[in-house]
């Protein structure tokens, strides 16, 4: 079908600049667009379900007047943000003050273009996929260093300087992690990374989540939990926009659609990092254990009850942990994450060499 | 090399970059625009900003940022040492080891100078 | 599998490498602030890589390791063993002098020193072109640091910047010289782009647009006119003990890199090198001797000298392939004559800058030609050696640093060229204008009355060092056919292959 | 139109020309020049790839890869010094390094 | 260990062995080992002239050992009858300074007479080495004592003599080390002096190399217009430091046109005589008369050396052995005197601190015993015959009127020169009424300046009386290099 569908638009004009480079681009961003609103749809979706989880947690209800049982508040909330005033601060960096948010926003969007869906199922199924992941979440940095400098407030400057150095720190535990996921997988495909997953000992036996990554780089996994919660500057690690001290940090001086969104590329992040957890260490797509039942289930319904479930603990962690001191935010990142993840490094180094090598 | 396969790499980013100011400039046409000055100063608690928001920072933000900057070339070195390291085998795991325990080294002397501590 | 030989090719790099980062954790444990235990530990260390190398240099041997990424020949062990007992003699003269001003708080002092020499074997030890350029940094890059080691001063933080900026422009020169050689020949092997060049079957103007930039970066490296403007404010504003430290061994490796590049690489294109080298040794011949004149502070002047004796050093690379003939001998009096001339400035520069390291105290720096007045009454024993060194900077035999000059203007006039003639005229006029602000110094010293009457002290190991160190000036000055015929040895060996 | 060794070299020329005279010509800010001195750097990256791509000869692309490092290790201390400066001068122009002369 | 190298390395040793453990406070046991070593330093000269070989040209007491492989360069020592009387001469003159530096000198005696000590071993280097690297060596070491000498224990204007002095010899050698270096290209790769003068060359070439070896020669001599350095050196120069330099160092250039300017480039030196001659001849006549209006006792005799040595420039370019014969026999002579007569300079400056001619009149009232010396002495530096003075300018004159009669006359009127200022000077210093307070307080000299009166003394009056057994050492040499000269090297 979707075969079918490319070729009609290809056949839309026999001009060569559409065959070779009109009609490629279009099928693209078609593409895109098939992605992003259901991952927009996600993010709008997840703030409600953030609000609705907690609110269980601590026996309430959460919103519940928009729409039934609250479902139209994500709605309204866009609307209002987007009728409320854009403030420019006086002293504020203009240029630089609109550039922020959509640093922000861009990389936390862009990096889903090598997520798979399925097997070969990603908008770029390229080989360098989990390079270019890092690659391109890295510029979310930037929309946090831009915003706070840009807003030309010591709120604003010191919340981005908190938020960059907690940023970059976890990142290279999380970096780590990427580095050992690729040494058991061979390749930087995502899709690849998925399939390792589904060969072992265990999965020939039919408990095929026994042979995903999360067992044996279980200390990975759970760095990368911690430290994509941190990335994400969640919480309990969200002292960068801790309301008792500088206020919503970097986006102190947003409001209206600036400050939408800024939520907007954390909720899209906290998407963005489940779905790689899901797939570097829970199996991507893959059917946890091997039955008719669960393996008639298609892939992408398991990839997306996955991603739901990490998320959700997101939340969860959210709800069950006072704030961490910024101090020690720091002192996980460096010296507790990185020993850990070079030791298991080495570890698994050694376990790739030895004959105990699972990963075949 | 077949670059057509980063075609999506680079449509996605400007559309990324779109969902960013689409929004902002529906922002700026629908909602109200009355500043005044006390809402376009910047935020101090109440109080007029009595110094330059530019000021001095710790140093250690700085400190942080290069030891980024270093780990993180790190681990860019290691990822194709990784992708291949079955290939490359001992001799290879050993290079990165080597690598891996210079760097070690380095992060040592940061710990003990106290480049990681925030207290 | 990477074969012995290869570990066998860098096994005193590696001893250095491994010392290096055991200093640096074990100073982490030290309490003392004069770091005498990491003082300790560097010296034998450094002992012992001299050791090595002098060990290596005498067997004699060349071999290739990792690839032929890197060679081990006479030439380089023997240019590994002068700079890491340059550095140990640096350590030796800078201790008290760091220790005064609160440089050795931590060992980086040590260590970063380390790995400065580690950067300069790398580079001497080079057969490719990237492993000459990342020894070339992580020297450069130690020598940043060590000039900022002292963080409160203003003028070395001043130099350190203006070093940082022009070295990290040179290296931009050098690297996009390499890029343009990698174009033309095709390879990164140095032998490969021997074998590529003079095959002819390469694009001659591309390879002549990087020589230019190749020989631009070797001549900041070497800080020769026109790319000299950081020498005279690094040298001044770097603490003495990191002045001589990068003012030293580093001409040493910086040698060894425009012979690795150069002649082991590019001899077939020496018609268009030596052009650009000769003008930048008239250049700097001329600069820096003029300017040296007008110097009141003794350390600018002596890094004006240092362009002008680099400008010597440049005169020998000149005459090894006349009018386009490449005659072994003449290739090796030639280079021959450039690296002993190296080796004498290097010794020389060592014993000046001890002194002035010796007479600076706590809070006061010495570095003034008016600080040298009456030294003779002070100390002799220092004047002399300073003295020594002068005389032997300026060319006056029975000084090393006369053989020097004589090496290098015999190479020029065995050309039997009239220009190169023209030249070793020009040059020898140049060095009696150098002779002028040597002596100035010396006058200072000897012949005028002292402003203070405190007799110089220094540490026993501070006193032996450099009193050998003068004598070996004095000394090579009288038997020189040894370190000579070592030089012409080692070039022969480093070339032969 | 297709892209050639050429067009590379020449692009690879234009950012190392301009990032000499970013060096030169800058008489107010230092961190201009730091960024100046990665540009010369990036310019040579641009070559060696284009020139390994034409050679068919990997080595380029593996001195881009350290280049890279190089350059990180640089500015990082680049820029201690920068703030070494700072703290000592509090100002970091350019034009402001005359306390040597002579 | 051959006698020229013992005559070179015990100054040396003793001299290091000075400046290495001499203190400040030791002055007594300095002196001692200072004598001690001008003594030993002289006595080893001794023999050479028992085992010296007359009638033949070769050289004598040969040593000859590699010593810079690589450059093919020997430590190659040796004299012939041209070189060996400065041997003796420079021990001699040596310990004649250490005797007469004996008290004049307080402060630094160590360095002082280290530095002595030093320059005489090197002075011995350069007359004894058949190496031309050798020689350039040494040629070029003495500067740095000697400007050492000039410049700490000088006069008030010690500075700029010292400079002048380096830098105007350092200019001419360093351009004869170019021509050093292409004659060993020349040759094939050697330094050996003898070999060079075997070279061929052709005429450019040896005009350029005769004019670098006069850059360096001329201006050591010195030669007119290349003299100036020499007054002013002089006056600011210890009494040691000019009686050394006017006796032995200008030798060394004059000895330089001998050995290298004259064999190695004989074409040259015969198309450029013309040149030389006249340039000797302004010397000795224009400089005598500058010398003539001189109020400054050390300036005037600094001047009547410039022109006693263009005698010895004259004699060497005429080519004829009287001429070069009594060129070197000035030489020697002109050593003793001068040192005799800035010695005696030197102990009336002593006592006044004043070298003006005006600060003194009288002198022979207060001091007679010393008159009687000095009027020896200036009879000896106007040529009187009997005194050591004579000979060498006589046999010049005479040559040089065998050559061209004009050229002969004009020398001679140098000897007119010479009485008048040296008689002239005799008259207003030591001659008349006691002239000032000063002059009526001097006392006469002590027994230590009286001993080294009476040594040169002796040897002026032996040398005037029977010069015999200096010409007769030279005859052979002299003739053997004037037969080489004759010789073109032109192909």
């Amino acid at each position: 079908m979707i075969d079918a569908l490319y070729n009609a638009g290809l056949g839309l004009s026999g001009q060569a600049w559409w065959t070779h480079a009109g009609w490629p681009v279009v099928w693209t961003l078609l593409k895109i667009v098939a992605v992003l609103i259901p991952l927009l749809l996600a993010v709008a979706y997840l703030t409600l379900w953030e609000r609705k989880l907690l609110g269980f947690m601590q026996v309430r209800y959460g919103p519940n007047r928009v729409g039934p049982m609250g479902l139209l508040q994500p709605i309204a909330d866009a609307l209002k943000l987007l009728t409320k005033e854009i403030i420019q601060p006086a002293a504020a960096d203009k240029g630089l003050f609109v550039l922020g948010p959509v640093m922000a926003i861009m990389p936390a969007l862009a990096a889903w273009v090598v997520i798979p869906f399925g097997p070969h199922v990603a908008l770029a199924d390229v080989n360098a996929g989990l390079l270019l992941m890092m690659a391109i979440t890295s510029i979310e940095v930037y929309g946090v260093i831009i915003a706070g400098w840009s807003s030309n407030s010591k709120y604003a400057f010191l919340g981005a300087l908190r938020a960059s150095a907690q940023m970059v720190s976890y990142e290279i535990a999380m970096g780590f992690c990427f580095l050992v996921v690729i040494m058991v997988s061979g390749s930087m495909n995502l899709t690849d990374i998925v399939m390792v997953q589904s060969r072992g000992m265990a999965a020939d036996m039919g408990l095929a989540f026994l042979s995903w990554n999360w067992l044996p780089l279980l200390p990975m996994f759970m760095v990368y939990l911690i430290s994509g919660v941190a990335e994400t500057n969640r919480h309990p690690f969200d002292v960068v926009e801790g309301e008792a001290e500088i206020v919503a940090g970097h986006m102190v001086e947003y409001s209206g659609m600036g400050f939408a969104i800024f939520f907007l590329a954390e909720y899209a992040s906290m998407w963005l990092v489940s779905i790689l957890a899901v797939l570097m260490f829970l199996g991507g797509w893959l059917s946890p254990i091997n039955t008719e039942f669960f393996s008639a289930i298609p892939g992408w319904i398991w990839l997306g009850f996955k991603t739901f479930v990490i998320v959700s603990m997101f939340i969860w962690i959210r709800a069950t942990f006072p704030r961490f001191r910024y101090d020690q935010i720091m002192r996980l990142g460096w010296k507790i994450f990185i020993p850990v993840t070079l030791v298991w490094l080495l570890v698994v180094g050694v376990w790739l060499l030895s004959p105990w090598n699972i990963w075949k | 090399m077949n670059l057509d396969q980063y075609l999506p790499v680079l449509l996605f980013i400007l559309v990324g970059i779109a969902i960013g100011v689409v929004p902002l400039v529906l922002g700026y046409v629908l909602g109200p625009n009355r500043p005044d000055p006390a809402k376009n100063s910047a935020y101090e608690c109440g109080f007029e900003a009595f110094e330059d928001a530019r000021m001095k920072f710790d140093v250690r933000y700085y400190l942080v940022a290069i030891l980024f900057i270093l780990f993180d070339l790190e681990v860019a070195f290691l990822f194709p040492w990784a992708v291949v390291m079955r290939e490359v085998g001992l001799t290879g795991f050993i290079a990165a080891v080597i690598f891996l325990a210079i760097l070690v080294v380095g992060f040592v002397y940061e710990w003990k100078k106290g480049a990681l501590d925030w207290e | 599998m990477i074969d012995n030989i290869s570990w066998l090719a860098v096994y005193p790099e590696i001893v250095l490498l491994v010392m290096a980062c055991v200093i640096t954790l074990v100073d982490l444990g030290m309490r003392n602030h004069r770091r005498t235990g990491t003082y300790v530990l560097t010296l034998l260390t450094l002992a012992v890589v001299a050791g090595l190398q002098a060990m290596y240099a005498r067997n004699g041997s060349t071999f290739y390791g990792f690839g032929n990424m890197v060679v081990s020949d006479a030439m380089g062990n023997w240019l590994k063993c002068f700079a890491t007992i340059a550095v140990m003699v640096t350590l030796v003269y800078g201790r008290s002098y760091a220790a005064d001003r609160n440089m050795l708080r931590g060992g980086e002092l040590f260590t970063l020193s380390m790995f400065a020499l580690l950067g300069m074997f790398i580079m001497i030890s080079g057969n490719h072109l990237l492993v000459i350029y990342l020894g070339l940094e992580l020297l450069t890059l130690s020598s940043y640091a060590l000039v900022a080691l002292r963080r409160d001063d203003v003028r070395a933080t001043e130099a350190a910047m203006k070093y940082f900026v022009l070295g990290a422009m040179a290296s931009g020169f050098l690297l996009y010289g390499l890029s343009m050689l990698y174009g033309a020949t095709g390879s990164l092997d140095i032998g490969q782009v021997f074998k590529a060049v003079i095959s002819g079957q390469v694009r001659h103007q591309v390879l002549v647009f990087g020589l230019v930039f190749l020989v631009s970066g070797l001549a900041f490296k070497l800080g020769v006119v026109p790319f000299h403007l950081w020498i005279p404010d690094v040298y001044h504003g770097a603490p003495t003990a990191i002045t001589l430290m990068i003012g030293a061994a580093p001409k040493l490796a910086a040698f060894a890199i425009t012979i690795r590049l150069l002649v082991d690489g590019l001899l077939p294109m020496a018609i268009d090198w030596q052009q650009m080298l000769a003008i930048m040794a008239i250049a700097s011949l001329l600069l820096g001797n003029l300017a040296a004149i007008a110097q009141t502070n003794l350390k600018r002047m002596l890094a004006y000298s240092t362009i002008a004796q680099m400008g010597f050093v440049l005169l020998g690379l000149l005459s090894g392939v006349v009018n386009g003939q490449v005659d072994a001998i003449a290739v090796q009096t030639a280079y021959s004559s450039a690296m002993f001339y190296v080796v004498t400035y290097v010794l020389t520069t060592l014993a000046s800058f001890g002194v002035i390291l010796l007479l600076a105290r706590e809070g006061f720096e010495s570095e003034e030609i008016s600080d040298f007045a009456g030294l003779n009454q002070r100390s002799p024993l220092y004047a002399a050696v300073m003295a020594i060194c002068l005389f032997s900077l300026a060319g006056i035999p029975p000084l090393v640093g006369f053989y020097a000059k004589l090496a290098v203007l015999q190479a020029l006039i065995a050309s039997g060229q009239a220009s190169y003639i023209a030249l070793a005229v020009f040059a020898v006029i140049m060095s009696l204008i150098g002779a002028f602000y040597y002596l100035r110094v010396i006058k200072v010293m000897y012949f005028d009355a002292p402003l203070t009457a405190t007799s110089v002290s220094a540490g026993a190991d501070v006193r032996v060092v450099l009193t050998l160190n003068g004598a070996l000036v004095l000394l090579l000055g009288l038997l020189p056919g040894g370190l000579m015929a070592l030089c012409s040895d080692a070039v022969l060996r480093a070339l032969v292959t | 139109m297709t892209l050639t060794l050429g067009h590379y070299l020449s692009l690879g020329a234009m950012l190392f020309a301009l990032s000499a005279i970013g060096i030169f010509l800058n008489r107010k800010n230092l961190i201009v020049l730091l960024m100046a001195i990665e540009l010369m750097l990036l310019a040579v990256n641009t070559n060696f790839v284009a020139f390994s791509h034409y050679l068919g000869d990997m080595h380029g692309q593996v001195f881009v890869f350290f280049v890279l490092t190089v350059a990180a290790a640089e500015s990082a201390i680049g820029l201690a010094i920068l703030v070494l400066l700072f703290r000592n001068k509090a100002n970091i122009d350019a034009e402001e390094l005359n306390t040597l002369k002579g | 260990m051959g006698l020229l190298s013992l005559a070179i390395w015990i100054p040396i040793g003793f001299g290091a062995l000075l400046l290495t453990l001499g203190r400040e406070g030791q002055v007594v046991a300095v002196r001692w080992l200072a004598l001690l070593g001008a003594f030993l330093g002289l006595l080893v000269t001794l023999p050479l002239y028992e085992g010296f070989k007359l009638g033949t040209a070769a050289m004598q007491f040969v040593e000859k050992t590699i010593w810079i492989e690589s450059f093919n360069v020997y430590y190659h020592l040796g004299i012939d009858g041209i070189s060996f009387w400065f041997v003796p001469l420079t021990a001699f003159i040596t310990l004649i300074v250490v005797i007469a530096s004996w008290e004049s000198v307080t402060e630094r005696v160590n360095q002082y007479m280290g530095a002595f000590l030093i320059l005489s071993g090197l002075m011995i280097g350069v007359f004894s080495a058949l190496d031309g690297m050798l020689f350039y060596v040494f040629f070029e070491a003495t500067l740095i004592p000697m400007y050492l000498i000039i410049g700490i224990w000088g006069g008030p204007n010690k500075i700029y003599a010292a400079f002048k002095f380096f830098l105007y010899t350092l200019l001419g050698s360093l351009l004869m080390l170019v021509a050093l270096i292409y004659l060993y290209n020349q040759s094939g790769g050697s330094f050996d002096i003898a070999t060079w003068h075997k070279v061929p060359l052709g005429a450019t070439a040896q005009t350029l190399l005769f004019f670098a070896f006069f850059a360096a020669f001329a201006v050591k001599v010195p030669m007119w217009p290349v003299h100036t350095w020499l007054p002013d050196v002089h006056v600011e120069a210890p009494t040691g430091g000019s009686a050394v330099l006017a006796a032995i160092m200008l030798k060394l250039g004059a000895y330089g046109f001998l050995r290298f300017s004259l064999p190695i480039t004989p074409d040259a030196a015969h198309e450029w005589a013309w040149l030389m001659i006249a340039l000797s001849l302004i010397a000795v006549v224009y400089v005598g008369l500058v010398a003539l209006v001189q109020t400054d006792m050390k300036k005037l005799v600094a001047y009547s050396s410039v022109a006693h040595m263009g005698f010895v420039t004259l004699g060497f370019f005429l080519f004829n052995e009287l001429g070069v014969s009594g060129g070197l026999v000035q030489m020697i002579a002109h050593g003793f005197v001068s040192a005799a007569m800035f010695l005696a300079i030197g102990v009336l400056y002593d006592r006044v601190h004043s070298r003006e001619i005006a600060a003194y009149g009288g002198v022979i009232n207060t001091m007679p015993r010393f008159a009687a010396f000095a009027l020896l002495f200036f009879m000896a530096n106007c040529g009187l015959p009997g005194t050591a003075g004579f000979v060498g300018e006589w046999m010049v004159i005479l040559a040089a009127v065998q050559s061209n009669f004009w050229i002969g006359l004009t020398a001679a009127t140098a000897l007119i020169l010479g009485a008048a200022y040296t008689l002239w000077m005799f008259k207003r210093v030591y001659l008349g009424p006691i002239a000032n307070e000063n002059v009526r307080s001097l006392s006469d000299i002590g027994s230590r300046e009286f001993l080294i009166l009476t040594l040169l003394a002796l040897a002026v009056l032996a040398m005037g009386i029977y010069p015999r057994p200096f010409t007769d050492v030279m005859n052979s040499s002299v003739a053997e290099l004037l037969r080489h000269v004759a010789l073109s090297k032109l192909n």
